[in-house]
């Protein structure tokens, strides 16, 4: 062991506290020090990760009070292997943007990295956390980071994103306390093993009550679908990397906590075929959306939502294979979607309002961007052997284990509807001809190693997925027992 | 027609909630095993502080606090972030009208005033009502008064910086001490002392003490910012 | 449950946090001007506030402190897990209503208005 | 040495686009290395028996051949290599050879993956790299890429998603993914399993076969791609709809009392199929798109063959498998070859070409007597079995549907014909040469196998006859051909061979000595020569025979041609996209609306929250 898990939040809080003293000394360090601690966390959370797969979760108490009393972190297979992904995806998105923001000034700059790294840290805490009060600070943290970040732009309309945004995400924290204090005053107690373990004595309309306003309250950053009215709008205002950094980082997390409520804390039965609805209705609600779009980067993050509803889908499934599935397509569609992110930003570089049709024949300007969306596309459809194939593949088995045969044919319906417009896009790059007053803009050196470290990681996975398998399998068995997670917390004697 | 609707929704919204914290009752325990009774008996026999909120905001939920501090400092971030203008943009203050001179001597006197009632609030947070985020409130309405009642009154922004950075890598500090000494982070690491001491409850003063510093910095931070908007 | 008598008082406060939360909601959702909005928001949580503190009441309990001189016993104090709570989702309201008045500048000063139906370039 | 195979495939489809950066001919070289190379790699070392297991992503994968797979792969591997060699040469000067090349290696590569797999999950990799592989081959001119590349693949991933789902099924009941395990539970399953497997699985295998109400992406598909990968676009790719259709239709279904009804519907589907390919293929005017319905209509024939499901109807249908790659691989590579000289492939542009492109003649001819089923070339003895066996298993109006159909082909082969290479010459195409050697002799060896298989049946019939025994058929019997009258036990022609040799004669005299004699009597006038006949000829009236001579006829099956269920598709898909487009209208850009949207949300949980939870 290197570390412990609370470094994953102490580290970046006190280099956040510290970048405005470190601005003062060399404008360059608001750049670095993010990067440093963010490859950190990497690094950090790698080996603990390697640690917990061989030796069972890491449960770290917070102020020496055992898990009732006092706050404790959980890093187990499932929490780990996402915040592993989380923290790698992050990393990317800092070498990507690192160089994107040499033309602002140092004060927006230093504002934008301080603001990307909270970011991750708040979702990291939102996985990390063992507390349910806990995780609303965390989810707080993540939405006024996501807020400012979406506003970055000085433009006309990232201001109004931002807003719709806050207006929600200010919405959903009200339910989150409501359903906190409904769960507190029953139980008396805020730690979500003790809250499990004691679960069943709370009475029936209580916890009905209070799941809802937390479905309600973290649905709306996981964008299911009436609540995601913003995504679009903050996908598609905020900078490039921002609109990765949700499809790939908060999403994850906000689903990390759905997942956490259901499968851990609520015994709800109702819940996983709520879950089921709700994702099937969010998935074919975003992906007919998407086929209508003009934006590029709009049809993106309709198309993120509806992948997002397809891991929720597979989510509450409530079996092994389903969540084995689910954990597969996030890591997927993590990848990917940040892919077309970066990739598709620079195909619409310089265009104001990013229309669809301005990156006709792009291939002849941006070759490698363009080849690298292609294949992004291309996978994300599940186009074999792209890494997208066999998370469907394992997704639409778990489903066909649990005799779902109409879900399996809505999904693969849905799924070519995705195809038709992902395949618009690509044919428009390649095979229609430049617009007249779009100019190219060539990708940094960083953007480009970025891209191709995620396209590679796509074939990587599309041709060898037993690289990632094992790991995904021992989280699915992680977030499956419920009570080891229960006894790991309570009895911890430390 | 909206309204009708939303007054329907809201209604319904409120008949549920309603029902259900009625149905759970107001001024009686609810349950019987919880966290609370451990707080308040720990709060002295362990901590040695006599006010349990700020031992449980400061110690026990140490680490919400934490995350307070940050989203309060994220929040200064972000004003700065979204309404930043390059710096020839930036505009004076405008004013409609001057402060007479008895708001501006009064505020004069009334000033240090406050700033002690504001220090002494966040030092004496761990033995009676108040504490950092009181504290602070209280020293960012003084510098509140004083911008308001003059017009040129500035707020050093590169201490202000200083002090936030500073408390906050305190607070992040005494936390990563702890975890040298004693294990865990944010650990007790000082002896408590004894109960309605001054100098009592280990670093809970100091944390106490570091997070008004830095609420006064950050709130007085977000007024300046947004008193220099032009509209 | 106690249902011994009825006592309107026990169920005012509820009532006042939720009337509250209704009444924030009300001006975040129909009101046009996003001052209003923001202001609603805030409206908003202050109910929630109330709310939460008034579940941790315990009828004729006292303050959480153990300050010399005063009866200090724990079982008839308050709940203070809630108050610790209130405290922090006030600070984070706070930094919500914030970033939320900086977003409203923001709007202004690119469309100037404030009408909500005015502003919506970002649609289906 | 399978999976090896498809690594050098693989590896070739690598190094041959990036060797375009660097020299072309290198490139052309490495292109026919990649292609060769694996082909003489499987037919040297390949054998039933070595069998390569991987297990990848917790899912058991098994490659291998069988006598059934065996005789596919040399249908892909063998036009396929002489596909490929034509491609060299037809490539030559033209944009994005590194794309075609590596579209087409691996389109070749998934084909021999696809025979391989003896699970259904590498099957559907593999066919699903098939399928993109050869939807960027059909956008490569980067025309009518919205709407033809689109069609063909949402059809394809409508069937091959389909057929996942029927995986997945399967996956479930069963709890593995070998074909084996299939084969062997499958009688076992539910009745309505039965049932779902099968629809769905061939769905799949439909869409490539281009079946009924499938095929309306075939035509634009196939004259869309490059001519030179056309010919193993309909020659081959389409067969493995026709390979997956016959482990279908014989592995499971014979097993099964359903399979009765499945058998009808199939073949009766394969003899619409064909009627309305052939009618869409007479109405054409472009070379290419004759072909593809051509194609469409005589993919019909082979699936009635696979439908009806007798010994002899099977190998009927797998002996026009066999011949419709040869002739409809080569009629699409001299389609390619008279494009690439004249730069058209239009009727009504190119005519009299007879005497500039000699030899792409012959080779067409060849193709086109095989194509019509006259003797004595391979397609009379697949269509005479396909008779045989109608009428032995008592079809007798499935036999009429077909008749009607093949006659009504002789009208679009005479088109062909007549249109290129006949008619009088036009001092446009005065210039026009033969096609380069290396174009001319594939389409020269592909046709001389067209021939060879019409007197020497026996062939192909062998591996035929292996494969239907590793299916079942056959057991008690050594020589599945004795069932038909045509042949003798060496699997060759006899009954009528006599008769045929003199039909060859007699036509071979009209061929050679008529048509040489009507060039010299031709008196060359231009198309505009009032002398052609009483009147001056408007302009827009060509005088090239081959231009709507078939006007009544097609008057007379106007009323079944009008119905295009392609309509139906375009209205299906504008509907559907309107209906997304005002479904997206929710959205409505206002902040409060989502918030309203959020407190909806709540209470119509509150609402039902006893039914939901």
């Amino acid at each position: 062991m290197v570390g412990t898990p609370v470094l994953f939040i102490v580290i970046p809080l006190l280099a956040a506290f510290l970048i405005p003293l470190l601005g003062m000394l060399w404008k360059e360090l608001v750049r670095i020090v993010p990067g440093l601690v963010l490859a950190y966390m990497l690094v950090l959370s790698v080996n603990l990760l390697n640690h917990v797969l061989i030796y069972g979760p890491i449960v770290e108490v917070i102020a020496g009070w055992r898990p009732p009393l006092g706050i404790n972190l959980v890093f187990s297979a499932f929490s780990g292997f996402l915040v592993t992904l989380v923290v790698f995806m992050g990393l990317l998105i800092w070498v990507y943007s690192y160089r994107f923001k040499r033309n602002v000034d140092f004060e927006p700059a230093k504002k934008y990295f301080l603001l990307l790294m909270m970011l991750i840290t708040g979702s990291v805490g939102i996985i990390l956390t063992g507390d349910i009060f806990n995780m609303f600070v965390f989810i707080e943290i993540t939405g006024i980071s996501g807020y400012a970040l979406t506003a970055f732009y000085t433009g006309r309309d990232s201001a109004e994103a931002s807003f719709k945004y806050l207006m929600l995400g200010s919405i959903a924290s009200t339910f989150l306390l409501l359903a906190i204090m409904i769960i507190y005053s029953q139980v008396g107690t805020l730690n979500m093993a003790d809250i499990a373990s004691k679960m069943h004595t709370i009475k029936p309309v209580y916890k009905i009550i209070s799941f809802i306003f937390f479905i309600t309250a973290i649905g709306i950053e996981a964008e299911i679908f009436p609540l995601n009215g913003w995504a679009p709008d903050a996908y598609t205002e905020a900078p490039g990397p921002v609109g990765a950094a949700f499809a790939g980082i908060v999403v994850k997390a906000s689903v990390y906590a759905i997942v956490r409520y259901v499968y851990t804390i609520f015994d709800l039965s109702g819940a996983y075929d709520f879950l089921i609805l709700i994702g099937l209705i969010t998935l074919i609600m975003a992906e007919t959306a998407a086929i209508r779009q003009e934006r590029l980067k709009r049809m993106l993050a309709y198309s993120s939502i509806g992948q997002m509803g397809l891991v929720m889908v597979a989510f509450g499934m409530g079996t092994e294979e389903g969540v084995f599935a689910a954990l597969f397509m996030i890591l997927n569609h993590a990848i990917i979607k940040s892919l077309l992110f970066f990739s598709g930003s620079y195909l619409v570089y310089n265009s104001k309002h990013k229309y669809i049709k301005e990156v006709n024949g792009m291939s002849k300007y941006l070759p490698i961007t363009s080849l690298l969306f292609a294949l992004g596309a291309f996978a994300i459809v599940g186009l074999p052997p792209f890494a997208g194939f066999w998370s469907k593949l394992s997704m639409l088995t778990a489903a066909a284990d649990s005799n779902m045969l109409f879900i399996i044919a809505l999904v693969l319906i849905v799924s070519v509807v995705e195809l038709v417009y992902y395949l618009r896009v690509v044919n428009r790059i390649y095979f229609f001809n430049k617009e007249e007053k779009t100019e190219p803009k060539k990708p940094t050196f960083n953007a480009l190693i970025v891209m191709i470290t995620l396209g590679a990681l796509i074939l990587v996975i599309g041709f060898y997925p037993d690289a990632i398998t094992g790991i995904l399998h021992k989280a699915s068995a992680d977030l499956m027992d419920k009570g080891q997670y229960i006894h790991d917390v309570l009895s911890l004697n430390k | 027609m909206k309204k009708i609707i939303v007054i329907i929704l809201l209604g319904t919204l409120g008949f549920y909630t309603a029902h259900t914290f009625f149905d759970i009752g107001f001024g009686f325990p609810h349950f019987e095993h919880g966290i609370k009774d451990v707080y308040l008996q720990k709060t002295v026999s362990d901590l040695k502080v006599s006010n349990t909120v700020t031992s449980i905001v400061v110690n026990f939920r140490g680490f919400d606090t934490l995350g307070e501090v940050t989203v309060l400092f994220l929040a200064v971030t972000a004003l700065g972030g979204i309404l930043y203008k390059r710096r020839h943009e930036v505009g004076e203050r405008s004013v409609l009208f001057s402060a007479s001179s008895i708001v501006t001597s009064g505020s004069k006197l009334l000033f240090p005033a406050i700033i002690l009632l504001g220090v002494y609030v966040f030092i004496h947070g761990h033995l009676s009502p108040g504490g950092g985020f009181q504290g602070g409130t209280i020293i960012a309405t003084g510098f509140l008064l004083m911008l308001l009642t003059y017009e040129n009154y500035s707020v050093n922004h590169t201490v202000l910086s200083l002090v936030e950075s500073l408390a906050g890598i305190a607070f992040a500090g005494i936390g990563l001490l702890g975890f040298m000494h004693g294990g865990t982070f944010l650990q007790n690491f000082i002896e408590p002392g004894v109960l309605n001491n001054l100098f009592s409850g280990g670093v809970i003063p100091i944390i106490y003490i570091m997070v008004g510093f830095k609420v006064g910095a950050e709130l007085t931070g977000v007024i300046y910012t947004v008193l220099h908007e032009k509209g | 449950m106690n249902n011994t008598y009825f006592d309107l008082l026990d169920y005012m406060i509820y009532g006042t946090a939720i009337l509250i939360i209704l009444i924030g909601l009300y001006g975040a959702l129909v009101k046009k001007s996003l001052i209003k909005i923001v202001i609603g928001l805030s409206v908003v949580d202050s109910g929630v506030n109330l709310l939460i503190v008034a579940i941790g009441y315990l009828k004729g309990g006292t303050a959480p402190i153990f300050s010399p001189g005063y009866l200090a016993n724990p079982i008839k104090m308050v709940d203070p897990v809630p108050q610790a709570l209130v405290l922090t989702a006030i600070v984070i309201g706070f930094g919500v209503t914030a970033v939320a008045l900086a977003l409203v500048i923001r709007l202004y000063r690119h469309h100037g208005t404030l009408n909500i139906d005015e502003i919506k370039d970002l649609k289906w | 040495m399978n999976y090896i195979i498809l690594v050098v495939f693989l590896g070739g489809a690598l190094l041959t686009f990036f060797a375009g950066k660097i020299n072309n001919v290198l490139q052309d070289i490495l292109f026919l290395a990649s292609i060769l190379v694996p082909a003489s790699l499987f037919f040297a070392y390949v054998h039933a028996g070595n069998i390569f297991n991987l297990t990848l992503g917790g899912i058991h994968l098994s490659l291998g051949i069988n006598a059934m797979s065996w005789l596919f792969a040399l249908i892909v591997l063998g036009l396929g290599s002489m596909a490929a060699f034509y491609s060299v040469s037809f490539m030559k000067g033209k944009e994005r050879r590194g794309y075609f090349y590596f579209n087409f290696i691996l389109t070749i590569m998934a084909m021999t993956g696809i025979l391989m797999s003896r699970d259904l999950v590498s099957f559907f990799i593999f066919w699903e790299i098939m399928t993109w592989s050869s939807y960027l081959m059909t956008v490569y001119n980067g025309k009518d890429v919205q709407t033809v590349g689109i069609k063909y693949f949402v059809f394809s991933a409508i069937g091959a998603y389909a057929m996942l789902m029927a995986i997945v099924v399967i996956h479930s009941i069963n709890g593995s993914f070998m074909i084996e395990d299939l084969v062997r539970s499958f009688p076992e399953m539910p009745v309505n399993m039965q049932i779902l497997i099968p629809v769905l699985l061939l769905t799949g295998f439909g869409v490539k076969a281009a079946i009924m109400p499938l095929h309306v992406w075939a035509p634009g598909a196939y004259s869309n791609a490059p001519m030179a990968y056309t010919s193993i676009f309909s020659g081959a790719l389409s067969k493995m709809g026709i390979y997956g259709m016959v482990i279908v239709m014989v592995s499971l279904l014979s097993y099964v009392p359903e399979g009765y009804w499945f058998r009808e519907v199939i073949a009766w589907m394969g003899g619409i199929t064909a009627v309305i390919g052939t009618l869409w293929a007479i109405k054409q005017d472009d070379a290419k798109k004759l072909l593809a319905y051509s194609s469409i209509a005589q993919l019909g024939y082979i699936i009635v063959g696979i439908g009806i499901g007798t010994p002899l109807a099977m190998m009927a249908g797998l002996f026009l498998a066999v011949v419709h790659a040869l002739f409809k691989g080569t009629l699409f590579l001299a389609v390619g070859a008279i494009e690439r000289q004249t730069g058209t492939s239009n009727f009504r542009e190119v005519t009299g070409l007879i005497r500039k492109m000699p030899w792409t003649f012959v080779a067409s001819l060849i193709s086109i007597i095989s194509l019509a089923g006259i003797p004595p070339m391979g397609g009379f003895v697949g269509k005479w079995m396909l008779y045989e066996s109608l009428l032995t298993s008592n079809h007798y109006l499935l036999v009429i549907v077909i008749f009607f159909s093949s006659t009504a082909a002789f009208l679009y082969c005479y088109k062909f014909l007549f249109g290129f290479f006949l008619g009088q010459e036009e001092k446009e195409w005065a210039n026009v040469k033969e096609a380069p050697v290396l174009m001319v002799v594939p389409m020269l060896i592909l046709s001389f196998f067209s021939f060879l298989l019409g007197t020497y049946p026996g062939i192909i019939l062998k591996p035929i006859d292996a494969g239907m025994q590793y299916l079942g058929y056959g057991i008690t019997q050594n020589h599945l051909w004795q069932t038909s009258v045509i042949f003798n036990t060496w699997g060759n022609q006899v009954v009528l061979q006599p008769l045929l040799y003199s039909i060859i004669a007699i036509f071979l005299f009209f061929l050679i000595f008529l048509t040489i004699k009507s060039f010299k009597q031709t008196r060359y006038v231009t198309t505009k020569d009032i002398s052609s006949s009483g009147e001056v000829p408007k302009e827009h009236e060509n005088l090239t025979f081959s231009v709507d001579f078939m006007q009544p006829f097609m008057r007379a099956v106007e009323p079944v041609m009008r119905r295009q269920i392609d309509k139906y598709y375009t209205g299906l898909a504008n509907g559907l996209e309107a209906l997304f487009d005002f479904m997206r209208k929710i959205y409505t850009g206002n902040g409060q609306t989502y918030a309203i949207y959020v407190i909806v949300f709540v209470v119509i949980l509150l609402l039902f929250k006893d039914i939901l939870f």
